[in-house]
């Protein structure tokens, strides 16, 4: 099982340990560089949102991020134990410069106008790769990314 | 890399500078920032953005709250920018259509539309 | 918590990974460039030893390694399902020269002889690292290994 | 980093030219090439270390291993190595002791002690 797993509890600092982490197995693994930017924010992102999602129902459990590298494909996929955001609130891009300038209108009575609509984070992973599988049931979410590579690690290429 | 902050006053306007990664760790720093800034009458504000290395979408949304702020006093929160990979988040995110971003802080700083 | 988990099979590509890891999140903690070097070096000689440990006694548990990065300090825990070496067999590591030769003299009756005798890798690991705990009981053993770090990712720290 | 192995003929001396890691992952390769050339009769071995950027026991072993084998045939491994942190795992092992350690290729040529 070509697998390394990384967990750790929902805390916003270790989401960069797990971004540094899933840069550098990626690079490691063969991405190309110009996939690198693209791990390192899809990584964030969804780690980020599985933090939230842990934070927000006050779950303890650890947020999971399996790394594989098989064949040719470079593969993250981070998984929480919370629900995954309701289809309806899930925003549409194109949406989101005049949901903004909405908002803005009753700024004043926002008390957390920072807050972006839930559903964001994973709309910004769909808009930033192209091979992503978001799958959600009872015991939790998850979200994996795929990116090409060029197998230098494979067991067979020494 | 952490965050770096540092903001300074050029006639009516207030240029923020950062530096580093603005993410879900970083981002309430900045986010107290500028909450100080507009609470303390500062309502025109330019953040260069030239040395961030990595933004994500807790960062835009710290942004995109920031400007809410600003606006709610008729003030501007313009942004400095020209690097492609931070550029692309906000083109994703069609926010490119909501903030006004300038290659250059002279440029922001002139800049009255 | 601030301890970030990795699991990973027991096979040598993923001690690569592991090593990789370490270093990065060793750098990111802080940890002067000095030890750096100490502590690529040290935490592969422990996955090494963790997955020739599986390996030969045909364990198909995961490795875990841990990383914590507590206040000035940063450690890395290697543990894994099987036994330690016995303490008779403890290399002395002022010995391994004379060993070295005297095995030479039966090198072509020996099969293999690249193989260093066992706990060759611990006592690398307490000749390199300052402060090193070897634990071992029934569910396994564990090395433990810390180094001083300045804490630039302390959550207070921001 | 995978390891790079490349070998060359010098008189009655073969140069191994090693770089990239030694571990548990790579060094059964080196330890191939090391049984490839002393089957082939090349008992004078030259290893030059100076582009490898790590070892471990592992990869200390396949050279201890490849030094049992040459001096069963009468034969010297002897490497090239100026790197402080690669000599300190020779050190604090004590074989430096047992392997003849050069700072150049043409003094391992040179040498026979
Ligand atoms: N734009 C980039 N593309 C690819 N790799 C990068 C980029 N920026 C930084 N890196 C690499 O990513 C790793 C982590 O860098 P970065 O996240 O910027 O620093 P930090 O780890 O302090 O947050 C480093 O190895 C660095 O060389
Ligand atoms: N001597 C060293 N000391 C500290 N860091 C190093 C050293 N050599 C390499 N590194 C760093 O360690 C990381 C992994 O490097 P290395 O292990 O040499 O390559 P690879 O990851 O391909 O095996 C890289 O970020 C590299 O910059």
């Amino acid at each position: 099982m070509p697998t390394v797993e990384v967990s750790f509890t929902a805390l916003p600092s270790h989401v960069r340990t797990a971004r540094l982490i899933a840069l550098a197995v990626a690079r490691r693994a063969g991405v190309d560089e110009q996939f690198l930017d693209e791990v390192r924010l899809a990584v964030g992102e969804a780690c980020s949102r599985a933090v939230n999602v842990h934070q927000g129902t006050g779950l303890d459990a650890p947020i999971v991020m399996s790394l594989s590298d098989e064949q040719d494909r470079f593969s993250v996929e981070v998984t929480d134990r919370g629900p995954l955001e309701g289809a309806a609130s899930a925003p549409d891009l194109d949406d989101l410069d005049a949901q903004a300038l909405t908002a803005e209108a009753e700024s004043d009575s926002e008390p957390m106008p920072d807050l972006l609509p839930p559903g964001f984070g994973l709309a910004v992973i769909s808009g930033l790769v192209e091979d992503v599988a978001v799958t959600s049931d009872t015991t939790g979410t998850s979200v994996r990314m795929t990116w090409p590579a060029t197998d230098v690690m494979a067991p067979d290429g020494r | 890399m952490d965050l770096s902050l540092s903001t300074r006053t050029e006639g009516d306007r207030t240029v923020v500078t950062v530096g580093g990664e603005i993410d879900v760790y970083t981002a309430p720093k900045l986010r107290e920032q500028l909450i100080d800034l507009v609470s303390g009458g500062n309502y025109h504000l330019v953040v260069d953005m030239e040395s961030v290395d990595f933004l994500d979408s807790t960062g835009l949304g710290v942004l995109v709250g920031g400007l809410k702020r600003v606006r709610a006093h008729e003030g501007s929160l313009r942004l400095v920018c020209t690097q492609e990979r931070i550029l692309k988040i906000f083109r994703i995110t069609g926010l490119t259509k909501v903030f006004p971003i300038h290659a250059t802080v002279d440029e922001a700083l002139a800049a009255t539309d």
